[in-house]
Formats: C-alpha cells, sequence, structure tokens
C-alpha cells in the first residue's frame, strides 16, 4: 500500500466516519439526557433523507434552501414523536424497558409510513456541488469534501451549543442529574422535547449529505442505527464527544479494513469489536468510569 | 394575613406504589425560621422534602407558600416562587465546573437578571468557590462539594431553603462549618428546612424541630422542648 | 403467579387440550393446522423470550440468534450425519444452549439495559452474517434446503402419524407436545427456588444480593433453559418449513414478531406470550391480502400495546371488570380512607 | 361433512373465510411473488404481465380443458421474498383456494425451492417464474421422481456466467479489447444472486489465465464504494464485473468509477435492466457493458410490436420483466392448451415437448433440468453496451444492434 492511497483510503474513512458520527451523536444525545435507547434513531435518518427529496426532487427547492428546512421539519417530527409517546413513558414504572419496546414498535411503523407513502422505489438526490478535488494522485470530489465540511460545521455548532449556551447548559445538567436540573428550575420535560428533535435534526443532516451517494429507502434507516450502535458504544454510551471520535473511528477502520482483507465480514468485525469493548470497557474507548 | 405562616403542609399522603410514605403528615415553617425535620433512618424525613419540591408525587393534601397552593406546581417552577433545595448527597452536575455549577442556578428565567451581583453575593458567602471556580465539580471533597450545592441553591435568592441531609456523609469538622452556613443563611433572611438524623446536631442551629416515625408526624416544639420529650427517647433509644 | 391452578384452572387447561389434541380428527384443512403449528413454534419462542425478559428482567433483544442456531444445527445435523430428526432437534437445542451460555456469561456483567439490548442485537447480527457468509455449508441466503423431515409411525388410536405438507397431524401433534413440555418446564422452574429467586431480582436486585441470592447462578440458569426452548423451537421450524435463509431464521423482523407477541399477550405471565403467539400469528395470516398494510399494522399494535396496554391484552381482564363494579357500586375511591 | 363445519367454525374464529372452489367453467392459477419487501417492484411487474397475458387468452375465448371452455382465473399472493412466506403463501392457495395449478415464486430463487417442498405432496403442477438458480435445476435432478411436475421457465443461473466469458473473450479475440495484465476485479452483492454468479463466473476466467485481484462482497443495497474504488485504482484490474439486483448499488458504483477515474471495462450484471438505473446513472452510464438485454422496445422490431401490445393490455409501458412475465405465462397457457387438461403428467409431457416462440425467444426444454435451452436459437442472453444514453445489443451477433465501442 503506498502512503498516497493509505491516506485517501484515511480521508474515504473519515467522510463516511464523520456521518456515522452525526447519527451516533444523536443516539448519544437522547441516551445521555434521558437514559432511552431509540431504536427509531434509523428512521429519524430515513425520514430526513425523504424530506430532502420531496423538497429538492419533487418540488425543485435549492439544496441550501431545502436542507435548512429539511431540519427544522425532521426537529419537529422528532420532538412531536417525543411527546406523544416517550413522554408519557418516562412517568411509568418500568421506562427503560417500555420506552426500547416503543421505539422498536415506531421503527416498524415509520419504514412502513414510508413504504406507503413513497413506495418501493429507490430515490437520490443529484450531487449538490460537482467537480473533483486532485492533488498528489489523491482524488475526491467535491461533494465528498462538503459532507466532511458540513459534518465538521456541524459538530463545531453543538459543540458551541453544548458548551456555550444557556440551552446547551439545561442539556448537559439534566443529562447528569435530572433531579439537581429541575430543582435549579430547568424544565426536565422540555429539554427531552428539544434533545429529541436536535438529534432527530443530526439524522437529518447526516441523511441529507448522503442523499446524493446513498439512495433513499424506507430501509435505508436499520444498517445506519446498527453503526451508530456500534458508534456509541465505542465511545461510551450518552457521551457526545464519544460519538464524535467513536464514528470516525469506525469509518477510517471500515475504510482501512477494506484495503486490508475483504467487505465480507465487515460488519461481523464491526459487531464483535463492539461486543468485546462492552466486555473490557462497558463505559467505552474514551468515556470515563463513572 | 400576617400571622400566617410562611410555608403550611397540610395531611400530606404520598405513596411509592402501594406502599404508604407519608400519613397526613402537616407541618409549618415561618419566615426567617430555621426548622428541623427529626427522624430514624427509614421515617419519611427526605419524602417530606421532596414532597415540597414537587420531586415525589402527592397523593392528597396540600402545600401552600406565601398564601398560594403549590401542591400541584412542578418541581422546575418551585424557584420561581421562592423555594430553592439542596439534594440529599450534594448531587452536583459532577463533569461541569464549580463555575457552571453555580451560574446554573439562576437558571431559571424569573431569576437570571443580575446575575453579577447574585454571584458576588454567593461568593461573599463562600470565598473558596471563586478561587475553585474552574475546577471540575465532581473531583472536590465532599464539604466542598456540599457548598457547591449552598452556594449553586442561593443563586436564585430563595426566601425558603430545603436542605435534604447537608451533614450527611461530612467530617466532624466539615459537619460544624456547614452549620454556621446555615446560620449563615438565616441571617440574610432566608427560612431553612432541613431534615437530620442526630437529634443534638439539629438543634444547634434550628429554632424549632419536627419528629417523625413510620411517616407519622410525632412531636413538634423547641429543641429544649424536644430533647427532654419521651417521645424522642421512645423513637430513638426504643424505650 | 405460579400458585398451584386451582381445580377450575385445572379443567380450563384440560379442556383447551383437549380440544387442541381433537382437532386434526375433525378439520383435514391442512392451512388451519399450518396457522395453528406456526402459533405454536412462536409460542414456544415467545414464552422462552419471557421467561429471560419478562421473568429474570434481562432485558435481551437477540433471542432470534438462538432461534437460526437452533434451526441451522439440527437441519446440518441431520443432512449430514443421517441422524434422525427425532435426535438432531435435541442437539440442536444443546448446541443452542451453549451459545446462550457463551453470550449470557458476558450479558450477566453488564447492569445497564440498553447495553444488554445492543449486545444481544449485535450477537444475533453476527451469527445471520456468519451463517449468510458460510455459503459453502448453509447455502447462504438462497436457503439451505433438503432438511429431511420426521420419519412417520403409527400410534393405536390416533392412526399413522405422517409428517408431510399436505398431511400435517404429525407436526401438529409433534410441536403441541412440544408445547407442553415447554410450558410445563418453564412453569417448574418458576416454582422452583431459581424461580423464586428470579422474581425476587427482578423486583428489587440489590435487596435479593443482599439475602444471598446467587444472582448470576440463576440468571445463567435461565438464559440456558431459554437458549434451549428457542433453540428447540428453531429445530422444529427447519424440519417443518424444510428450507432455512439466515433471514428468515434469524432475520432481526423474526425477534420483533416475538417481541410484539410477548407485549402483547403480556409480558411476564405465563399464558400471555401463548396467547399473543395465536393472536398475531392469526392476524399475520388474515392481513395476508393487505400485503404492504402487514407490518405497518404490526409496529401500531406495539406501540399502541405498550402506551395504553403495559400489561398486555390481560389487563383488559381487569379493565373490563373494574368497568363493571363501578358500574353496579360506584363506591369511594380508596384514597380517602387513607 | 363434519370436519368442513368445524374448519368453517375454526376458520370463522380465525376469521378466514373458506374460499368457495371456483366455478367449473374457470381454471384457477396460484401466483407466488413478491408484492412488497425488497423486490417488490419485479414482482409487482411480474403480476401486471401474468394478467395481461391471462386477460389475452381470456379474450381469445378461454381455453379448453377436458372437453370444456374454461376461462383463466389468477389468484395472487405475497411472498415479500421470504421462504417461510412463500411457505404459508403456497399452503393456502393449495388448501384454501384449491388452485389447480401453482406459479411460484415469481422472483425469489429462495422461495421456489421452499416452495418446491410443498407441492408435490399435493400433487399438482407447478412452475416457477423468473427464478435462475442453478439449485432448483439441481434439486429436480436430485429426486426426478418427486419433482416430475415441477418446471422452471427461466434458465439456469450459469447462463450470465458464460454471456460474460463468451462475450468478453469475443471483443479480445476481434482485438476491440486489449486486456494488459489479465486482472479482473468483481464487486458483488451479499446476495445468492450476486455470490452465485460470481462463483460462476470466476472459474471460467481463472481457467482462461485471468487472476482475480480483488472480490468485494457488500451488502444489499451498499452505496459507498469508494474505499473499495480506491483499492482498485491502485490495483489496475483490466475488466471489473459488478454484480447487483439493487439498482440503488449499481447507480452509486458506475457514478464512483467515473469519479475515481478508473479506466477499467466494466461489465454489469443484472442492475441495468432496471428502467431506473439510467436516469440515476446518467452519462458516467455510457460504455457499460450489461446483461441480460433480453427487451430493448427502442431498436428490436419484435420488441417495439410486443410493447405497443403489452401497453395497450396492460395499460402500463413495458420493461424487460414484463416481457419475461409475458412470456412464462404464455408458455404455460400454451402447454395447458396442448396438454388440454390440468392434470400434472399431461401438462409435463407438453412442457417437454413445447417449442413456444415469444418476445424474449423460443422456448425449448433440457428434459432433463426442466429448464428452457439457451443460446442464439432458443433463449439469447445478449450483453449490451450503453452508447449516449441508449442500451444496445453488441452480443450474440444474431441479435446485435450495434457494434462495440472502447471507451475514450
Amino acid at each position: 500500500m503506498t502512503i498516497s492511497l493509505f491516506i485517501e483510503q484515511i480521508i474515504n474513512g473519515l467522510i463516511i466516519g464523520s456521518m456515522y458520527a452525526l447519527v451516533g451523536s444523536g443516539i448519544a444525545l437522547i441516551y445521555g439526557t434521558m437514559r432511552v435507547l431509540n431504536l427509531a434513531h434509523g428512521e429519524f435518518y430515513m425520514l430526513g433523507g425523504y424530506l430532502v427529496f420531496l423538497l429538492v426532487v419533487t418540488c425543485g427547492v435549492p439544496a441550501y434552501l431545502a436542507i435548512p428546512i429539511a431540519l427544522l421539519a425532521a426537529f419537529l417530527l422528532g420532538a412531536l414523536i417525543q411527546r406523544i409517546t416517550i413522554h408519557y413513558l418516562l412517568q411509568r414504572e418500568g421506562w427503560a424497558f417500555s420506552t426500547i419496546a416503543v421505539t422498536l414498535g415506531l421503527s416498524i411503523f415509520l419504514q412502513n409510513s414510508a413504504l406507503l407513502l413513497f413506495g418501493e422505489n429507490v430515490q437520490s438526490v443529484p450531487y449538490y456541488v460537482t467537480g473533483i478535488v486532485e492533488f498528489a494522485g489523491i482524488r475526491i470530489p467535491m461533494q465528498r469534501l462538503l459532507i466532511l465540511g458540513v459534518a465538521i460545521l456541524t459538530i463545531a455548532v453543538m459543540t458551541y451549543v453544548l458548551k456555550a449556551t444557556r440551552l446547551g447548559w439545561a442539556i448537559r445538567a439534566t443529562s447528569q442529574d435530572r433531579d439537581a436540573a429541575a430543582v435549579v428550575g430547568i424544565p426536565a420535560s422540555r429539554i427531552y422535547l428539544i434533545t429529541f428533535g436536535i438529534a432527530a435534526a443530526l439524522g437529518a443532516i447526516a441523511a441529507a449529505m448522503m442523499a446524493p451517494i446513498y439512495a433513499i429507502t424506507p430501509w435505508s434507516g436499520l444498517p445506519i442505527l446498527f453503526k451508530g450502535f456500534v458508534v456509541v458504544i465505542l465511545g461510551g454510551l450518552g457521551s457526545f464527544p464519544g460519538a464524535i471520535v467513536g464514528g470516525l473511528l469506525l469509518g477510517v477502520v471500515e475504510a482501512v479494513g477494506v484495503q486490508l482483507t475483504s467487505t465480507e465480514w465487515r460488519d461481523v468485525i464491526a459487531f464483535a469489536l463492539m461486543i468485546a469493548v462492552i466486555w473490557v470497557r462497558p463505559w467505552g474507548l474514551f468515556g470515563s468510569k463513572s | 394575613m400576617a400571622e400566617a405562616p410562611m410555608l403550611q403542609v397540610e395531611n400530606l399522603n404520598v405513596l411509592y406504589g402501594d406502599f404508604q410514605i407519608l400519613w397526613d403528615v402537616s407541618m409549618t415553617v415561618g419566615a426567617k425560621e430555621v426548622v428541623a425535620v427529626l427522624g430514624p433512618n427509614g421515617s419519611g424525613k427526605s419524602t417530606v422534602l421532596k414532597a415540597i419540591m414537587g420531586l415525589t408525587p402527592v397523593r392528597s393534601g396540600k402545600i401552600i407558600f406565601e398564601g398560594e397552593d403549590l401542591t400541584k406546581v412542578p418541581t422546575h417552577e418551585m424557584v420561581a416562587r421562592g423555594i430553592s433545595m439542596v439534594l440529599e448527597r450534594r448531587r452536583l452536575f459532577g463533569a461541569m465546573t464549580v463555575r457552571e455549577n453555580i451560574l446554573l442556578g439562576a437558571y431559571h428565567r424569573s431569576v437570571n437578571k443580575d446575575i453579577a451581583s447574585r454571584l458576588e453575593w454567593v461568593e461573599s458567602l463562600f470565598p473558596i468557590l471563586a478561587e475553585r471556580r474552574d475546577q471540575i465539580a465532581g473531583r472536590m471533597s465532599g464539604g466542598e462539594q456540599q457548598m457547591v450545592a449552598i452556594a449553586r441553591s442561593l443563586m436564585s435568592r430563595p426566601r425558603l431553603l430545603l436542605m435534604d441531609e447537608p451533614y450527611l456523609g461530612l467530617a466532624p469538622k466539615i459537619v460544624s462549618q456547614i452549620a454556621g452556613i446555615i446560620q449563615r443563611i438565616n441571617q440574610e433572611g432566608i427560612s431553612v428546612v432541613f431534615n437530620e438524623q442526630n437529634v443534638h446536631l439539629s438543634f444547634g442551629v434550628s429554632h424549632r424541630g419536627y419528629l417523625l416515625e413510620s411517616g407519622r408526624m410525632m412531636l413538634t416544639g423547641t429543641g429544649e422542648e424536644m430533647i427532654h420529650s419521651d417521645v424522642i427517647r421512645r423513637v430513638y433509644l426504643g424505650v | 403467579m405460579f400458585q398451584p391452578l386451582r381445580p377450575w384452572q385445572w379443567l380450563l387447561v384440560a379442556i383447551t387440550l383437549a380440544a387442541l389434541a381433537v382437532l386434526p380428527l375433525l378439520s383435514s384443512n391442512s392451512y388451519v393446522l399450518h396457522v395453528l403449528i406456526l402459533s405454536m413454534i412462536f409460542g414456544i419462542f415467545a414464552s422462552a423470550w419471557n421467561l429471560v425478559t419478562g421473568f429474570a428482567g434481562l432485558k435481551t433483544f437477540g433471542h432470534h440468534a438462538f432461534f437460526g442456531i437452533g434451526a441451522y444445527s439440527s437441519a446440518l445435523v441431520a443432512l449430514h450425519s443421517g441422524l434422525s430428526p427425532w435426535l438432531t432437534i435435541w442437539i440442536a437445542a444443546l448446541i443452542a444452549t451453549v451459545a446462550g451460555l457463551f453470550i449470557g456469561l458476558p450479558i450477566l456483567r453488564i447492569r445497564s439495559m440498553p447495553h444488554v439490548a445492543i449486545v444481544t442485537l449485535g450477537f444475533a447480527e453476527i451469527v445471520r452474517i456468519t451463517i449468510s457468509n458460510l455459503q459453502s455449508i448453509t447455502r447462504g441466503e438462497l436457503g439451505l434446503w433438503g432438511i429431511p423431515p420426521f420419519e412417520s409411525f403409527t400410534l393405536p388410536v390416533l392412526g399413522e402419524m405422517k409428517f408431510s405438507p399436505a398431511d400435517k397431524a404429525g407436526y401438529y401433534y409433534l410441536i403441541l407436545v412440544l408445547l407442553v413440555f415447554s410450558t410445563g418446564l418453564i412453569t417448574l422452574l418458576m416454582r422452583s427456588k431459581s424461580g423464586l429467586a428470579l422474581v425476587a431480582m427482578r423486583d428489587a436486585e440489590d435487596a435479593a444480593e443482599s439475602l444471598g441470592v446467587n444472582l448470576t447462578r440463576h440468571k445463567l440458569l435461565v438464559f440456558g433453559v431459554s437458549a434451549f426452548l428457542v433453540g428447540l423451537a428453531g429445530a422444529f421450524f427447519g424440519h417443518y418449513i424444510g428450507i432455512l435463509t439466515p433471514s428468515a431464521a434469524v432475520g432481526p423482523d423474526l425477534m420483533i414478531l416475538v417481541i410484539a407477541m410477548a407485549l402483547v399477550g403480556g409480558l411476564g405471565t405465563l399464558s400471555g406470550p401463548l396467547a399473543g403467539a395465536l393472536v398475531l400469528t392469526c392476524v399475520v395470516e388474515l392481513l395476508r391480502d393487505l400485503n404492504d398494510l402487514r407490518l405497518l399494522i404490526y409496529g401500531a399494535i406495539i406501540v399502541i400495546v405498550v402506551m395504553f396496554l403495559p400489561k398486555g391484552l390481560a389487563t383488559l381482564g381487569p379493565i373490563v371488570r373494574r368497568r363493571f363494579t363501578y358500574l353496579r357500586a360506584p363506591t369511594t375511591s380508596p384514597a380517602k380512607h387513607l | 361433512m363434519r370436519s368442513r363445519i368445524f374448519a368453517y367454525a375454526l376458520g370463522a374464529a380465525l376469521g378466514v373465510t373458506l374460499a368457495t372452489t371456483a366455478p367449473a367453467a374457470e381454471i384457477a392459477i396460484g401466483v407466488i411473488g413478491p408484492l412488497s419487501g425488497p423486490a417488490a417492484q419485479s414482482g409487482i411487474s411480474m403480476r401486471q404481465a401474468y394478467e395481461a397475458a391471462a386477460a389475452q387468452v381470456n379474450k381469445d375465448g378461454g381455453i379448453k380443458v377436458d372437453g370444456e371452455q374454461k376461462t383463466i382465473k389468477l389468484i395472487f399472493e405475497d411472498s415479500a421474498s421470504r421462504p417461510e412466506v412463500g411457505v404459508s403463501a403456497a399452503q393456502k392457495l393449495l388448501s384454501r383456494d384449491k388452485v389447480d395449478i401453482l406459479v411460484g415464486d415469481s422472483i425469489a430463487s429462495s422461495v421456489t425451492l421452499a416452495i418446491m417442498e410443498v407441492v408435490p405432496s399435493f400433487g399438482k403442477f407447478a412452475m416457477s417464474g423468473q427464478p435462475v438458480s442453478i439449485e432448483i435445476a439441481k434439486k429436480i435432478q436430485s429426486d426426478p421422481k418427486r419433482f416430475a411436475n415441477f418446471w422452471k421457465s427461466s434458465f439456469n443461473s450459469d447462463a450470465y456466467a458464460q454471456a460474460v466469458f463468451a462475450s468478453t473473450k469475443e471483443l479480445i479475440d476481434a482485438g476491440s479489447f486489449k486486456p494488459k495484465s489479465k486482472k479482473i476485479a468483481f464487486v458483488v452483492e451479499d446476495t445468492d444472486y450476486g455470490k452465485s454468479n460470481a462463483e460462476y463466473t470466476i472459474p471460467l476466467f481463472e481457467k482462461d489465465g485471468w487472476k482475480v485481484s480483488s472480490k468485494e462482497v457488500v451488502a444489499l443495497g451498499h452505496a459507498d464504494f469508494y474505499p473499495q474504488l480506491s483499492k482498485m485504482r491502485a490495483d489496475e484490474p483490466d475488466m471489473i464485473v459488478s454484480i447487483f439486483t439493487s439498482v440503488n448499488s449499481g447507480i452509486a458504483l458506475v457514478k464512483q468509477i467515473q469519479e475515481q477515474g478508473l479506466k477499467s471495462l466494466h461489465m454489469a450484471v443484472y442492475y441495468p435492466i432496471r428502467p431506473e438505473f439510467l436516469a440515476g446513472a446518467g452519462s458516467a452510464a455510457n460504455g457499460l457493458l450489461w446483461t441480460p438485454f433480453f427487451f430493448d422496445p427502442v431498436n428490436s422490431a419484435q420488441h417495439k410490436a410486443f410493447a405497443a401490445e403489452f401497453k395497450n393490455l396492460a395499460k402500463v409501458v413495458g420493461n424487460g420483466d414484463h416481457a419475461q412475465g409475458y412470456c412464462e405465462m404464455m408458455l404455460l397457457l400454451n402447454n395447458l392448451k396442448a396438454a388440454g387438461t390440468v392434470e400434472p403428467a399431461k401438462l409435463s409431457e407438453a412442457f417437454a415437448k413445447s417449442d413456444t416462440k415469444c418476445a424474449i425467444g423460443r422456448y425449448v426444454y433440457d428434459t432433463e433440468l426442466h429448464t428452457p435451452r439457451i443460446g442464439a436459437d432458443y433463449i439469447p442472453v445478449p450483453v449490451a453496451q450503453i452508447q449516449n444514453g441508449t442500451s444496445f445489443a453488441i452480443w450474440p451477433s444474431t441479435v446485435a444492434t450495434a457494434k462495440f465501442k472502447p471507451a475514450q
């Protein structure tokens, strides 16, 4: 393997990994704040893809407008779903299981709603930007660089929101101690609602950016959900920065893995890695034990 | 109206599932008063405070504060009404800094004006916290954490402060320090309700006490009256 | 819940069993038997999952791995060794048990429910992909066919027990026996000391631990028994359907189906998963004509049951009864007496 | 009688209405195929094609069976491409609807293999639709007595491998493709279709001195080929063979090959047959070779005529699936006409002797494998090249409408 090929594979991995990171960070945010494992998270990704498709292809809205609209719609949808299901379950006994079960049902429900609405057809969105960047024997299309750019921007914005805004403080406080947050005046249920919306929007950003490459089908959420799980286990369940690092790491491991072996056993390796991590470091590779 | 106590708790009943924790508990707290809730382990002391704050759902009964019925008001609205709470075992936001923890005390819209002056006031009560402002709260000692927790709860300038087991797990030296702080807070014109198992510890700072046993209010009175009560002796010494 | 049955309950069980036993004598419609056979396969699967999830409180989402392991083991052993399926289904169940203990051990170290959910899901995916990739042995997604059926034999009263798609009486009675066996085993287990410890631990893990109950051993026992039963159901499924594909025998859809069955019937009850399996298998067959709506309704059922009937259909009974009681005697609410 | 009543009661309890058996003047044909799930699009096309063929025959007055003129009634059941669902569907059609003939699966080989476990014990005639897996033929061969009345209506899966290899060899012999190092790379889907086609193709090339430089097996619907293509760009294979049933994967691969600037000759199996391929891949598809190009309503006069007729019958624009489905159902109905009975043994006799011409070719059977013969004289498996956004057949020469053009 030459150096430039190796670098190219790392870049391939980082690009896909940045998308895993966005999806994983949504799962991590939801789990972090409300201790809910969202099995319907893949469907936020899938619906985000369809929203962009509807706007860009069906309605002819330019991408730079369509993507923010899709994000907002995904946010509202996520919040609505939280409000009519999780919100009530969290107030009951046995919520840890019932929330997992309800998101499982939601996942199947949303998949098949999409099937009814959009059909089996594989949908795709044209590239937002064209052109190829070539240097030192490495070829990367602009579209892929755009993915990486948007991912970095999104992560930067999210980091700023979490670190430096009132909302971010409230999310972090609620995720660390719900009662303590309530006592200082943070309305946990509203924070949960917003967090769910943000997580859905993060999934939708990933979907919007991937739509020109990964076509959209009612089932596109499932594989990405499994990737998201691996990511959050690697990064420590519930940790936002952990999910970012975990996502990038998984992307790079996959790309380099393809170079070294064949694609066939890739997912087995990813899952085995995940189980091994849980076995030796249940709090994740980057999380801390407490 | 001026005669009515600041906080009035009437016939509180609280259940966890089918298990009844509090039975018709009533109590009052006057303005600028320090009240101790006493009782052995498992008597329901913490539940009384949590129920007032809305952290535990109340089956029946009333909580009236400054003439307003707060029974159905959610926890996060309490600071807006003038009540604040220090939770058992400090419960800090462990991954955040001391400063962030304290500032979160003024999170609610109704109290996040003139944060600078509030911070100044709180840091004047706990000078050490100003020095440690950038330290991660979770890595501090128990006593320091308790100070952060109290500082946090004061940021909303409450008129009533509830403290759940403020002495729990602290070294004797720290306990007396915290007791001093409670007195200091009271001198600022704030009413304090705290609970504690140890009778003698409680009466160092409180004006009045209540005794709980198995979820029922058994006795109230000043420290002096209670220490000499037969009921106390029976409850604590099993006589 | 596991009190000895009262006489009328015994009678009810006996009548149900008798009705199920004479059914094939009355109806030769193989489609009706087919639906009932599938219900019973899923009944065993759902009860065994419920044993772990509902009774022992270990929320796993990867039991379809054991179903697939059971199905493929029995089919492959019977195909290659020439052993009779009558024997291989038990070998397969034991292989599934070993797999269960293998994955059960790491799970027991984890207290966090989401971690358990993810690990078990991941384990099942590994099993599925592995079966799919080992094409030379399993024929992958194309399907393993040529699985030997059970040998026929003759019974004194019932006549010849045939095992063929057109004459399903043999399959029907065999799965009925296996269902009774599985329900009996679960009942015995839950009435034993281990069972009592399990329920104690589900309700208050720390308390049970402080009482000196050895949690790991009991949990592992339950996990093993559960994997055994699921493996057995899977092994029967393979010989019954005659063809196995990774997505049919180890696919996540299968687990979703079984979870829905247990939830609909009532998690943590003995009869719930059985009732749920019957109801949902019939619903799935009824919705056959609705094609695309099938899974949609299915997802909606799970959501609605979790939201409004958290204890499954079993809750409907008391709700209805309460309605009636209330209508007859509108007494004061109990809170007033406190 | 008693059993009927009981079955009825149970049926009612299950909410199942017992189907009244078809009136004497109808021949009931049960069809199992994917109407939901990943292959539903093809399954629905097949359903439309089967219906069109039946409508055509019914319009002409039906078929004379056992001395009585009867119309054709098709009953469709969904298999969702899943064997166990297909088995349930077969159970229902054979015992509840009591169909005379079973067709299934219309698309999935695995479902066909499963249905084969059920049909023989009901003693009915059965035929599979598009499934090509050679396992079906092997299964028939393994127990000729049991499967005496089971026939395939599509050729075996090694046909594609032969088409890929033979057409490549012809291009080399003609001097229009000059491999430098005889390195070949495979990108295939993790389905039976992808894997078994690769399995048949690889030995043909290896025997001819080729070296497989990489074989990448990707998940169904996979769409990010960058890691695989980066690897290939370093390897520089002379030829890439890609095999997917998912158009999504195909579009992504073709686009990304262009982005990566790979110069290898690219041969695609199956996915360009779907109409949405060209729309999705756009100009990146130019120069691509692919098989099987069964249906060419643009350049083939015969197919143009079929397309017009089909449009008339089915009110939808015909595609390759339609052409195959229509021919398969016509084959069955012609043989039914020839046999004059639904009795399985007689129908099988008719199938063994069948010589039916249809839009996609001439159906003559290999009577040992119960499989239609392939080749220029029978059913050709043409290789096409996409030139300026249109597919032209370039191999075999008997059906070619254009010459191979090397990529610029």
